[in-house]
């Protein structure tokens, strides 16, 4: 199981929770597995998400490996100047 | 992605070549934006919305038409119908709507129609020709008031899920985020300050305006040639606006003057290509300055909460803010960047931020330099100089306290990897500037500045010639010198002359999508998928040189631009030079080329500490910057004269910001300044030298190191000037630009 | 109202248009005889980016009519270099890296070149405030004005 | 639009005097171009007066004055050493307007009729006690500098009228000049405020003194009671808290994008101390 730590902005489409567990081992797995959780996060992760395993921000690849008890942040998409 | 192939001695690399478009730019050779016609061109003009906020009733343009040099007319009508969807999801609504007025005109300078004509001045004189009828309504234009229950609503429904529920239908994108207890770490503090900011919008001001050419048939097919930051991003947008097929319009970067973000979306694109489909002849576009400023993406203004807790000591205990921020009619100001960023260079326990996206009566902002961070450094970096006054501590010190490093857990979330926040700090104290004595009316300040940094889909391909030099194409458009770092790096690997690689900026048909020139990405990611795709071709190279020798292909090493045996055991054979090996490639086995596409994850965060000293006049509120120092870590510079022109530019840009830029709109919601008399960025005597300190903490992320570096510079600035004029003026600054009159008018305030 | 003949010597050759009075030097330049090195930043006069000499004088052509040429001479950047030979200015310019983007570099390097022609010896003062006119938004104007400044050292050494 | 470039000033008056719409005489064409391109106004008939024998000159006659004619610009004064060493602070007035390149171009005669409050070669021509020689249909007039603005872009010129020549007086002995605006940035801003002084000294005495203020009333000042307040005095510090007590007390201006009522006037006293003593320093004869 990885631990998914949401933005608060995402609590009202997740029943008010800020962590959701789901099974995944890789970056697609996991945007999947969310949104079978929580179909209203579909928006969300249309718009752009990045995931961040321990501290590394994947911008948009499916195939990244989550390893064993990392840390993942699902983040807003990143813009720039 | 596996950095197997990291590298940390160079022989290109961090050396200082001439720029391989030196030349074309010093004679005036270099076709940019405007500098590009076609056989049968028309000149396209736009009529804009003089109300702040108006439901536009009526367009008559037969007079117009009836125009002998007028060849076309268009209007909303003339576009694709987009779908609306809130927030960001409905982001090509959000640009058609601003390139071309629906039911309604939304700022000063909003787009209503266009015409083509055979000559610029008859497009211009055209325009007084199409009647308009507005119905005007009450507009908004200050980000506080567009939250108040009063505020006329822009848009009903363009809020996200992320709102909360209960606020204004102006507020359209709401961010929360942060860890542990506020509340209990101000409880452990030993002094509390929570004060109030504001900053005014500024315009990127790159020096050329948007400027296009654009053809169109009834065929569906396109040719469009602009200056953007980004023109896959052009292409999909504009197929999208027109409602064509994304592959059948092919788009050329010309070279840009400028972008810092405000290039990386279209707005006279899609209505050169609609002038064009109409007229059935090439269309070319190029916006006066003024329309520039009207309705071209400046960045949002920003009103900001903050609240920090500090122990003696200097120990950071609870922070939190709230940041507004405002950005014209639709959604996209970027309050979650604000937040994110504001306390994300410190190692905080407790920690809370909240970003607001509000919709006002203004241009529809756009990127600009690390979007977002440098306000929020502001409000954080203005009350940390407070405390440390106040605490009778050092500045630096404080900062380097409650530094974050590799492990941090970011105010954002994740935990840093390897990060030189600290680094940039100790050159900080270690440089003569911060012990420099100061004369009478001098202050200094400092600060820190934080920016994420991005990756992005990124392709590149590269191809030998017979003669053993290389054609490199990449598709981010060259705004400060990439084309230079890439030829390094293609360089190091190959290991030829710098000088025998030619590096293009493709155009959309010839490679694969490429994201924008943004996020400080080009170096990092483009120069990724360079080193990848020279690695590509020197494992072909390698290969045909196993073939020549009769020996395995692991049996190869590629050495200072030489295939070598591997070993001893692999055979006794000179090294076989590059060209040796192209010499002959047609004959054995074909061309050999390198390609590479992906979207390389890891651009890694970076950070920079600013000095700066001001004078101020105490009887006319006039600052002058008197010394100016950047430090920031780049990771590895790889030409490190661009590197210091990207740190002097974003420290000048952020002079400007602070000082003397501002977006000043009038009671009735007009932008009064237009032009660059009043919108007043930095002259070349305005400024001093700026020093610049590279420090390089290689990103794990890049094979050789590399951060990008374009952005940070912007972000300390704010807040370093701001506290080297609160400490010149003996007065807190929480206004920006910290024009004369407010600095005189504080100054009066304080004093009686 | 019809156009108007203008007769004019843009960087030592003859050449003719003919344009609308309301046209000003710069679009002639730029439309008329596709000279695009001078470039429109501003068209008020406050960016510089435009600058050419005529008669001698540093002016923005944004600023002057078309039909003002008229029996002038005009150089511009295209004029700069003696023919594959770039000025001390233009190899400094691209040494120093005192261009980033580079749409303000032709304007600057007309300006630059008329500062050292009056003022072999200027001040890097003197260098900023000559130089006010024309705005760059990408260096910060450090790397300009050193190549300025030293480009006026390298001149005066070999004179 | 229609270009005229007459030969001679009666040709140009006669052009004016006859056409029809909006006329404007294109000298340095700093701000009528400007006005042009962004459609601010659109003349129907322009008339260029640059081809008209002598319009650049820059002469001093016999009695010490000095003739200038329309079309000098603000290069060609700022070059003429001469012009300078007499009044230094009108040169330096007309040489902050815009850039170098403006300065190639610029006059002091656009700078007047463009009728701008903040135009910075104006306090300093009032100070100094300028006339402009007007050629109209019914022949020449004189007229003071101080009579020309009306208003915000307006002039006293009536049709078919045109400045011909720029009359600055001699110098004189123990006099001095100096003009100081106060702009945001260092170069190539609008004066949020300008003063220029002038006075005679007789040993440190001030026995003549004229003071300009610019940018802070609908049209540029000539303010008697700065004047009063330091003639007599050797400026002292009593008499530099009475000049700026006395151009803060004038000041008529208003909020714009460029400074508020309270700064304007605030500061217009300042300057107006800091000009007094630079051009108190040149009647002296001492570098200011």
């Amino acid at each position: 199981m990885v631990e998914v730590h949401l933005w608060s902005g995402l609590r009202s489409l997740t029943g008010g929770q800020q962590v959701v567990e789901v099974e995944a081992k890789t970056t697609g797995e996991l945007l999947r597995e969310l949104v079978r959780a929580h179909p209203q996060l579909q928006g969300p992760i249309d718009a752009g998400v990045s995931i961040a395993i321990d501290g590394r921000v994947i911008a948009s690849g499916l195939t990244e490996t989550i390893p064993e008890g990392s840390e993942v942040y699902l983040m807003q998409r990143l813009r720039g100047g | 992605m596996a950095l197997d192939d990291r590298k940390s001695e160079f022989t290109f690399v961090g050396t200082r070549p001439d720029r391989p478009d030196g030349l074309d730019k010093v004679t005036g050779r270099a076709k940019f934006g405007a500098d590009m016609s076609a056989p049968g061109m028309l000149h396209g003009a736009i009529l804009r919305s003089p109300h702040a906020h108006a439901r536009i009733v009526k367009i008559d343009t037969s007079k117009a038409e009836a125009h002998k040099d007028v060849k076309a007319v268009v209007t909303r009508a003339d576009f694709a119908d987009v779908p609306f969807k809130p927030g960001l999801e409905g982001e090509f609504w959000n640009v058609l709507e601003n390139v071309m007025a629906g039911e309604k005109a939304l700022y000063d300078g909003h787009a209503v129609a266009a015409v083509a004509a055979s000559s610029a001045l008859a497009a211009r004189d055209a325009l007084k020709l199409i009647e308009v009828e507005y119905e005007v309504l009450p507009h908004v234009t200050d980000v506080d008031k567009a939250m108040a229950p009063d505020a006329p609503v822009i848009r009903e429904g363009a809020a996200d899920y992320s709102v909360p529920e209960g606020m204004h239908p102006n507020v359209v994108r709401y961010h929360e985020s942060g860890h542990g207890d506020v509340e209990a770490g101000f409880a452990e503090a030993d002094l509390i300050i929570e004060d109030s900011f504001v900053t005014e919008a500024t315009h990127q001001g790159y020096i050329e305006p948007h400027a296009c050419l654009g053809m169109l048939g009834n065929d569906g097919k396109g040719e469009l040639w602009c200056t953007t930051q980004g023109h896959w991003i052009a292409q999909k947008t504009c197929a999208a606006l027109l409602g064509i097929e994304t592959s059948q319009l092919r788009v050329t970067a010309s070279e840009i003057g400028g972008g810092f973000g405000g290039k990386t979306t279209v707005f006279i694109e899609p209505v050169a290509l609609a002038l064009s489909r109409k007229a059935n002849r090439p269309v070319k576009i190029v916006m006066t300055r003024s329309e520039v400023f009207r309705a071209t993406g400046p960045t949002a203004s920003a009103s900001m909460d903050v609240k920090i807790g500090m122990k003696k000591d200097g120990t950071i205990s609870a922070a939190q803010g709230v940041f507004r921020l405002q950005g014209g009619a639709f959604p996209g100001a970027p309050g979650d960047m604000t937040a994110m960023c504001a306390f994300a260079p410190y190692n905080l326990t407790n920690v809370k931020q909240i970003g607001y996206d509000v919709m006002s009566n203004r241009p529809k902002q756009a990127a600009y330099r690390a979007p977002g961070a440098p306000m929020g450094a502001f409000a954080v970096e203005s009350v940390i100089d407070e405390l440390c006054k106040k605490l009778g501590l050092d500045p630096v010190d404080v900062r380097l306290k409650n530094a974050a490093h590799e492990g941090t857990k970011a105010s954002y979330g994740p935990r840093y990897e390897r990060i030189g926040l600290v680094e940039t700090l100790e050159a900080a104290k270690a440089h003569p500037h911060y012990t420099a004595p100061l004369k009478p009316g001098q202050g200094r300040g400092i600060s820190c500045g934080f920016w994420f940094n991005h990756g992005g889909e990124t392709s590149v391909s590269l191809a030998l010639s017979e003669d053993g030099s290389a054609q490199l194409m990449v598709g981010t458009p060259d705004i400060g010198g990439s084309r230079a770092s890439m030829a390094l790096m293609a360089a190091e690997v190959l290991g030829i002359p710098y000088e025998n690689i030619r590096v293009t900026i493709a155009d959309t048909a010839t490679l694969g999508y490429n994201d924008v020139s943004h996020g400080s990405r080009v170096t990092y990611a483009s120069g990724l998928a360079t080193i990848k795709a020279a690695k590509h071709a020197v494992e072909k190279l390698c290969e045909r040189a196993a073939a020549k020798w009769d020996i395995p292909v692991e049996a190869v090493k590629w050495e200072n631009g030489c295939a070598v045996p591997s070993g001893p055991n692999a055979g006794d054979f000179d090294p076989m030079p590059l060209a040796d090996i192209t010499a002959d490639m047609g004959r054995t086995g074909g061309p050999i080329s390198g390609h590479f596409e992906a979207t390389p994850e890891g651009a890694g965060v970076s950070f920079g500490t600013h000095i700066v000293d001001a004078e101020v006049d105490p009887e006319t509120g006039k600052t002058s910057i008197t010394r100016y120092t950047v430090i920031q870590d780049a990771g590895k510079a790889i030409h490190p004269t661009y590197v210091e022109g990207q740190f002097q530019g974003g420290a000048a840009q952020g002079i400007g910001w602070a000082l003397n830029e501002e977006y000043i709109y009038g009671e009735d919601g007009r932008l009064q300044n237009s032009i660059f008399l009043d919108y007043r960025i930095p002259v070349a005597s305005d400024l001093p030298m700026i020093d610049t300190v590279i420090v390089e903490v290689p990103n794990p992320g890049h094979p050789f190191g590399v951060r990008g570096v374009g952005e940070t510079g912007i972000v300390p600035p704010l807040a370093a000037i701001a506290n080297a004029v609160s400490n010149a003026a003996g007065v807190r600054m929480k206004q920006l630009p910290m024009s004369p009159p407010r600095i005189l008018a504080a100054l009066k305030d304080n004093n009686g | 109202m019809s156009k108007l003949h203008v007769s004019t010597t843009v960087n030592g050759d003859t050449v003719e248009f003919l344009c609308d009075p309301r046209e000003t030097l710069l679009d002639c330049l730029r439309d008329k005889l596709n000279l695009t090195g001078a470039k429109e930043g501003c068209g008020t006069g406050d960016c510089g980016a435009c600058s050419v000499t005529v008669d001698g004088r540093l002016v923005c052509s944004c600023l002057v009519l078309g039909v003002e040429a008229d029996g002038k001479s005009i150089e511009t950047v295209e004029g700069i270099a003696d023919g594959d030979i770039l000025h001390p200015l233009q190899k400094k310019f691209i040494e120093h890296a005192a261009l980033q983007c580079g749409i303000c570099t032709p304007g600057i390097l007309v300006a630059a070149k008329s500062l050292l022609e009056k003022n072999p010896n200027p001040t890097e003062e003197e260098t900023r405030y000559w130089l006010a006119g024309n705005l760059c938004r990408c260096t910060g104007y450090d790397k300009i004005i050193r190549a300025v400044m030293e480009t006026a050292e390298e001149l005066r050494e070999a004179s | 639009m229609n270009y005229h470039s007459p030969a001679s000033f009666a040709e140009a008056s006669a052009l004016a005097a006859n056409a029809t719409g909006i006329t404007r005489f294109l000298a340095g064409g700093t701000d009528v171009l400007v006005q042009l391109r962004s459609d601010v106004v659109t003349p129907d008939t322009l008339i260029d007066i640059k081809k008209i024998d002598g319009v650049h000159d820059i002469t001093r006659n016999a009695d010490g004055s000095w003739t200038l004619g329309v079309a000098a610009t603000g290069a060609e004064m700022t070059e003429h050493a001469d012009l300078g060493r007499d009044w230094p602070g009108l040169v330096e007035a007309m040489d902050l307007i815009g850039s170098t390149q403006v300065q190639g171009r610029a006059t002091l005669t656009g700078n007047l009729c463009n009728g701008s409050p903040a135009a910075d070669s104006v306090p300093a021509m009032i100070a100094a006690g300028v006339t402009v020689t007007v050629t109209g249909p019914s022949g020449d007039r004189e007229v003071a500098v101080e009579d020309v603005p009306t208003g915000p872009g307006k002039t006293s010129l009536a049709k078919g009228e045109v400045i011909s020549a720029i009359n600055i007086p001699a110098r004189g002995e123990n006099g001095g000049d100096a003009y100081l605006r106060f702009i945001p940035r260092t170069e190539m801003d609008i004066a949020v405020v300008g003063v220029a002084v002038n006075l005679r000294l007789d040993g440190d005495i001030i026995t003549e003194a004229r003071v300009s203020l610019g940018a802070v009333a609908p049209t540029v000042l000539l303010v008697e009671d700065c004047a009063k307040a330091i003639i007599g005095s050797a400026l002292d510090d009593a008499a530099l808290d009475a000049l700026a007590a006395a151009a803060s007390a004038a000041c008529n201006p208003i909020d714009d994008k460029r400074g508020t009522i309270a700064f304007r006037t605030e500061v217009a006293g300042v300057l107006a101390k800091r000009a007094a003593k630079i051009a108190y320093a040149r009647a002296k004869g001492e570098q200011a």
